[in-house]
């Protein structure tokens, strides 16, 4: 039967008799018609009059679709276009000659016995005589304020999702989910001045800590900035474990604690991780807060009482009096750089931690 | 038309045969469907069976083009609506679809009311006169023996009936196009057996006007409710023939086995 | 809640379907045991010979109606009094047919007879037959109404048949002990009277189908029937 | 076979005890710490808050008179960032919801891209706005226009609300992308087989059952441009101003802004406590506003969707 | 593929259970035949009156077996060669029991021969009993081993049957017009034969039910078996 | 136990009746399960069927307490299992659930492997020693029929079972703590009819040591597959009999109504 039209045809030896399936079916009758030329007729007839007609040209549709297209490539744009302007002003230090007679990367990094001190150190002092760029004590501020915000924000975050997320009733988290969202409405510059004129004093009286602003006091207030990120996202992650799950793991008579623990919690383990490493980039570079809480007092310590300047304060803090284009202008960018690496970096080995436990789980396979 | 008058049906309404030659499809290089070939009679009822990922959902997607929302599927041979061909190069898939209409498993209403449900297919065919829109949605509802439970609701959102209800407005929703076939994907799998029923006398009465295509687990179902039965296996058309036959007599052993529940 | 009717139209339609052309075949069996008593009474070899042919339709039947069981049984699944009508009709179908065979019988032999004098006036076989067709009539009645009741009553009529076959072959023995030139008349009229026996038998056991299809309770072998109290008279 | 007993054993039940009190104290630490913040904000903002303060200008080296023109500059900047964000953010999210191949080339760019940009610090899009905005755009504008003349190459209104709606991009793309993913698949799949063309099932179907989800974005967008500070340090933001920007490539003040110059940079402190309670007051309750209504909205979307899975 | 059992086991051992009562039963009514032969050949009262009460297993068994079919039908809702098969027991046992009847009427007329002399010696009369339980036995050969052939051979031996039985009444003839003392005894035997005649036909309907099963082909009344050549000549 | 001696079980397996008392259950004050009573014979299939919403899955997981999972369910009526009632005050609900298993609708596999999803319900109850996990693991999944088919990949992802072989692992995991009682809400409704048709097998197996409690809405499955079968209706238990009598002889026209597909 219309052999001809179809490549491969012969292969067609199945009996006629069992593609008709009854001598009454009423099986096109005139089979030469629709010869010539099989895949070249008619677009398809429109059967009653009152038929709808056919669609206008959409010429509207192809343009707003060509439009979309177009402008979903804004997002790869400004990433590119951040790590290129950012870049670009940073890159002097590297190739610039003027600019490596005050700084270069290795008197960055590396330890260096500066005039007027007794041993060799890591200073950041970039307005003064004679300028010192040592980055160290920047990355040990920022790690430390980060560590600290984190040690607080994650596991009070977390108990905080499982608590709304499977004990809670519907009214308890009617109040509880609103106010955390509340929280992370907060701008940050607010909780940065709750830091600075109530916190540390509070902190100061309790802790007695030396210096009223310090590691402690912008540690803290930065949780408060990473706690609802991270139960948020907890909260969903646990709230999209299946109820299925649950049901599974009460009928083999578990407690609801051992549900918990044993079936909730791991299957939710991919969205917690992303819930922290989201935290963890947040906390990272997050400016305004540290800015107004840390003390900006860029000393290389390990003491989490001390003063701490961190790398985005330190941007924010010199940028508006530095020269432009020169050493001082460079080295922020270069932090900048450098900051927007970090994160990126913590970014990609979030998704990629994730996207491991998933496929260990088999969600995505 | 000219088939249409040879075979006697009357000028305006085609006859809706679905000839279906030496069809393959393939999902990103793998082909699931063998070559099949076989003649869906109009105005019949046809009947897909056959254990899970045989192709029949597959198939059916393959009759209205519902295949090309997958990425990577790609299809081989012809299917001619009638005597046109529906992949044609200049033939259009949404034509197509608007002549091959399809029902599905979950039934999936729109989030509108039940009128504008119904309304939708003729809107975005460029219909606008209220009157007639409101005739052709009445109509279509009284195809889907659902006008008499809704008429007083037309307006009210079409999520608040039932799941049978639903269902059924999805089938008056394809019909209000006035397709001349219709394909159902599992339509009543996620039913009980008394909203079951109700969807199964349809497909019947349906099968007055239009040509039906339904894939069905459920073999009771099958036999039910169809005059013809194709039985797949592992992508390949194993038997076609009268429902009755199928059931009572089939020529094929690998039927006789899967419908007397032999699955070894 | 649950209408009578079943939800699927094409169900009940089958169904019905099946009903009737059972009934048709019952009123055509009727009118086989009719017209071979006709043909016996009036020595009528016309009635006789068109009998026999009006069989043929009867066997068209019994295949269709089993066929139609077949399909029912397979797209339909039924259950319960479904289940029991459909496995009725598919055991009834056999009796009717073997009634209207027997009607047959009677015709061939009335063609014999008819080759013949009459031996003796009828008067016991008409009244056989009459009660016969009665009984056919009452079991398609209650078959319809679903009356329980009266198939039982039909089954207590089988006894009066029985009487009334002893009653004649005894009649015909003693015919054929006076006479030698008797007897292969005699032996004619003992199968007609024989056949219209069975036919109460079969009859009976279309009675305790019925009952069986709106009782659910299985009556057959529970009475003597199959060797009746009068049959050490006869056979 | 060893049988279990009906009766209570009460090992399971002290696990749920601990495990309950861990984590509801947990709650309640952060909620107390949110009560202590709002109260400690409303004792001491609210005496302060009056009518003039809305509607005057700072004066006095900003120890005293309003901050109306912080309102207004926040106002202006957030509406200008949302014109900015909301069209390219929503076409985005339509284009790799709707449109492109889920694992091709081009999708993964596009979401790595906004997964990034989400994670950048907000002091680098600082950076990015002085660098790109102020001064490649804004200085190749003087050249081409105005001859040199510095116009549109110094931190201004429109750099500042462009570099905004960068860093609020992944906001709107990834909540227009979840309302998008709430529109059941199967709705699709009903009106492309009704003959529908791909363009006519977004506009008609999809997209109305994703606009709540779309505003949602939109506020949560708006409330964190409100909020953020280190982006404008550089490219807009001014210290003291008393005047209105009437130009798109004036400065301006903003509240959070204001804020910090008047927490960290006061010559007396004292004196300005009572003006930068009261002015926090007035972020907090501006945020907080939208937030509300956000989550208004976003309660009413899950309510919607509810009960078209019902 | 597809294994040829059941996946479900308890399905398969519910049609295996029907299969092998069927086939019980079959050969119950076979021994009736061959006993109930052997009570007319030996005069012996014991064995015929032995035979009459071994009926009412076989009355018990098909009701069993109805009741399985029934219930399987219910079930199980079988299509396709099990639907055939069980539809066909359905069938099969009414026939069954029928030879089973026909088994014991003539142990019944044994008995009353027994109570006067022998009228002759016998020789086709056991002809034909032997030739009739042999197509039992081979139909139910046929139906184990779903042998349609053998089954249409089978359908042909009635002939023969056919043939033996109109030789029979009309010699019994003869002896009831040759002296009116051998009527009684003559009839009884008439009887007889003509009870072996109808288990053949009997029979010749279980071969026809397996060709049905096997091939799915109805093959009743296509020949004219049920007014054989040879009945003109007797019945 | 006195009971399992009275009716000439053997002493260390218990019968597994459940008897149910004028059990009502209400969702916030609506009652959706009249008072039902019955007695559930032990080691037998038990199949529940009814139209939509007539309260089997609601009485089904009244049995072993599932119904407390539902915030605002309020039960009355006393059920016993054997002779111990399982709404005791002194009688806790885990431990209920761990002689009264459960299986659900759709197949919920724990993302673990195979052999910790059998081993789970072990674990929560305190066994931690490697070699009786094992073997109770193999035994479990024996007597689910499973362990051919994944006696090599133990530690594979459960998920990667096909779907009638995840149902399988559920049904393997509820035994592995040895209960005398397993529930099951329409356990084969998402599976093809050669995945049923195992199922099915197995629930029989099954019988020979469990009681089995099965809710369908295939009425063909509760005939197939149950020893005795209950018909609800609103709320109510209108029969209760042997499976054979209720599909071929019921006492009420009600039910009669129903399993012959009169609807109305
Ligand atoms: N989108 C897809 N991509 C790749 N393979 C696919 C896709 N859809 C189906 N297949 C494969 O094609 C084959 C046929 O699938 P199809 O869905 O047609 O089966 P089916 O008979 O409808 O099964 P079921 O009864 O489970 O719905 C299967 O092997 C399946 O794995
Ligand atoms: N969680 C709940 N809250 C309130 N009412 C409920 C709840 N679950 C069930 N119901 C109501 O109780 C009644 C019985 O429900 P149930 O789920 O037991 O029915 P079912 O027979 O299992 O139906 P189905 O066959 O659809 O599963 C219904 O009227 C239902 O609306
Ligand atoms: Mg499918
Ligand atoms: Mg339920
Ligand atoms: O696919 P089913 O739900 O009919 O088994």
């Amino acid at each position: 039967m219309d052999g001809n039209e179809i490549q491969g045809a012969p292969g067609l030896s199945t009996p006629a008799s069992r593609l008709v399936p009854e001598p009454a079916a009423p099986v096109a009758a005139p089979r030469n018609v629709a010869q010539s030329s099989p895949e070249a007729t008619a677009p398809i007839h429109r059967r009653r009059t009152a038929r709808p007609k056919s669609r206008p040209v959409p010429l509207l549709e192809r343009v707003l679709e060509r439009l979309i297209h177009i402008l979903a490539y804004t997002a790869v744009a400004a990433m590119i276009l951040i790590f290129v302007f950012v870049a670009k002003e940073a890159l002097p230090l590297l190739t610039s000659p003027e600019i490596h007679e005050e700084v270069t990367l290795a008197k960055m990094w590396f330890i260096q016995h500066w005039p007027g001190y007794d041993a060799p150190e890591h200073v950041w002092q970039p307005v003064s005589e004679i300028p010192k760029y040592g980055v160290w004590p920047l990355l040990v501020g920022t790690l430390k304020v980060t560590i600290i915000a984190m040690l607080v924000a994650v596991p009070l975050s977390v108990a905080a999702a499982v608590f709304v997320s499977q004990y809670a009733g519907q009214r308890t988290r009617e109040i509880v989910k609103p106010a955390i969202e509340f929280l992370a409405g907060i701008p940050s510059v607010v909780l940065g001045f709750f830091a600075l004129i109530v916190m540390a004093s509070w902190f100061q009286e309790v802790f007695g800590f030396d210096s009223r602003l310090n590691a402690v006091v912008a540690g803290v207030a930065l949780s408060f900035a990473v706690i609802p990120i991270v139960f948020t996202v907890c909260e969903e992650a646990l709230g999209a474990v299946p109820p299925s799950y649950v049901e599974a793991s009460v009928a083999l008579g578990a407690a609801r604690w051992q549900t918990i623990t044993k079936v909730v919690l791991p299957a939710a383990a991919p969205g917690i991780a992303a819930s922290v490493a989201l935290g963890l980039g947040r906390a990272f570079g997050e400016t305004m807060i540290v800015l107004m809480a840390s003390g900006n007092a860029a000393i290389l310590s390990a003491n989490p009482a001390e003063s701490v300047r961190t790398l985005s304060a330190t941007i924010a803090a010199e940028l508006a009096e530095v020269v432009f284009g020169g050493p001082h202008y460079t080295v922020l960018f270069a932090l900048a750089v450098l900051l927007f690496l970090i994160t990126f970096g913590i970014n990609f080995a979030g998704d990629y931690t994730i996207m491991r436990m998933k496929r260990r789980m088999g969600v995505a396979a | 038309m000219s088939t249409s008058i040879a075979t006697a049906q009357p000028l305006d309404t085609p006859a809706g045969n679905l000839t279906v030659s030496d069809l393959s499809v393939f999902y990103g290089g793998k082909k699931a469907l063998g070559p099949v070939s076989m003649n869906i009679p109009g105005k019949q009822v046809t009947a897909l069976i056959g254990p899970s990922g045989c192709g029949k959902s597959t198939f059916l997607r393959s009759l209205n083009r519902m295949n090309e929302l997958i990425p990577g599927c790609r299809v081989e041979g012809v299917v001619k609506l009638d005597d046109e061909p529906i992949y044609g190069s200049s033939v259009d898939a949404v034509a197509v679809r608007r002549r091959i209409g399809m029902v599905f498993q979950k039934s999936n209403p729109f989030p509108k009311s039940i009128f504008e449900n119904v309304a939708y297919g003729l809107r975005i065919g460029g219909l606008r006169e209220r009157s007639e829109l409101g005739g052709r949605v009445e109509s279509a509802l009284r195809h889907a023996a659902l006008w008499e439970e809704v008429k007083e609701r037309l307006h009210e959102s079409a999520l608040g009936l039932s799941g049978g209800q639903q269902q059924r407005l999805c089938i008056a929703r394809a019909l209000a196009v006035e397709p001349d076939v219709i394909l159902m994907d599992e339509p009543a799998s996620a039913l009980d057996p008394i909203a079951t029923a109700h969807i199964e006398e349809l497909i019947h009465e349906l099968a007055r006007e239009y040509t039906v295509v339904i894939v069905t687990h459920n073999m009771q179902q099958a036999a039910r409710v169809s005059h013809h039965t194709a039985f797949f296996y592992m992508g390949d058309l194993v038997e076609f023939d009268r429902t009755q036959v199928i059931f009572t007599k089939p020529s094929q052993s690998k039927t006789e086995d899967y419908v007397t529940g032999r699955f070894g | 809640m649950f209408g009578r009717e079943h939800t699927d139209r094409e169900y009940e339609h089958e169904l019905r379907q099946l009903r009737e052309q059972l009934l048709v075949m019952g009123s055509r069996v009727e009118s086989i045991i009719g017209e071979s008593i006709k043909a016996l009474m009036e020595r009528d070899t016309v009635v006789a010979e068109r009998t026999i042919a009006a069989d043929k339709v009867v066997d068209r039947m019994e295949v269709e109606l089993d066929g139609l069981c077949l399909q029912i049984l397979a797209r339909r699944q039924p259950v319960a009094s479904d289940l029991r009508f459909i496995t009725l009709v598919l055991k009834v179908v056999t009796d009717l047919e073997r009634i209207a065979d027997l009607g047959v019988n009677i015709c061939e032999r009335v063609l014999e007879l008819n080759a013949e004098p009459q031996l003796k006036p009828y008067v016991d076989l008409p009244h056989m037959g009459r009660e016969v067709q009665s009984m056919l009539r009452e079991v398609l009645d209650a078959f319809v109404a679903k009356d329980a009741e009266r198939a039982r009553k039909i089954i207590e009529k089988d006894v009066v048949v029985d009487a009334l076959y002893g009653q004649v072959f005894r009649e015909l023995l003693t015919f054929m002990m006076e006479d030698a030139h008797n007897v292969y008349r005699a032996t004619r009229l003992q199968s007609i009277a024989k056949y219209l026996e069975r036919m109460a038998d079969h009859t009976t056991n279309l009675a305790e189908m019925v009952i069986f299809m709106v009782d659910g309770q299985d009556v057959r072998h529970l009475s003597s029937r199959e060797t009746p109290a009068g049959s050490n008279d006869g056979n | 076979m060893s049988r279990y007993s009906l009766r209570a054993s009460r090992r399971p039940r002290l696990g749920d005890a601990v495990l309950w009190l861990a984590t509801g104290c947990a709650t309640l630490l952060v909620l107390v710490v949110l009560a202590i913040i709002v109260i400690d904000v409303l004792r001491h903002g609210t005496p302060r808050l009056t009518l003039g303060f809305l509607t005057q200008s700072p004066t006095d080296g900003m120890t005293a008179g309003g901050i109306f023109p912080a309102i207004f500059g926040t106002v202006a900047l957030v509406l200008l960032m949302t014109v900015a964000a909301l069209p390219v953010g929503v076409a985005t999210a339509i284009y790799l919801h709707e449109y492109a191949n889920p694992t091709g080339l081009p999708t993964r760019l596009v979401r790595i891209a906004v997964n990034n940009l989400a994670g950048v610090p907000s002091i680098v899009f600082g950076l990015f706005g002085l660098g790109f905005f102020v001064q490649f755009a804004g200085g190749g504008i003087d050249k081409l226009f105005f001859g040199g003349d510095k116009v549109y190459g110094q931190p201004a209104l429109v750099w500042a609300a462009l570099t905004m709606a960068v860093l609020t991009l992944p906001v709107v793309i990834v909540a227009t992308e979840e309302a998008l993913a709430a529109v059941s698949p199967d709705v699709r799949l009903a009106s492309a087989a009704l003959g529908a063309t791909k363009f006519q099932t977004i506009t008609r179907v999809v997209l109305p059952q994703a606009v709540p989800g779309m505003l949602t974005g939109a506020i949560l967008a708006v409330s964190r441009g409100a909020g953020e500070v280190a982006p404008l340090l550089f490219t807009g933001a001014a210290y003291y101003l008393p005047a209105l920007p009437h130009t798109l490539h004036d400065q301006f003040m903003q509240l959070g802004y204001h804020v910090y110059v008047l927490a960290t940079q006061s010559p007396d402190v004292d004196a300005t406590r009572p003006l930068l309670y009261a002015t926090v007051l007035v972020l907090l309750a501006l945020t907080f506003a939208l937030n509300a209504s956000a989550v208004w909205v976003r309660s009413r979307m899950r309510k919607r969707i509810a009960s078209s899975h019902a």
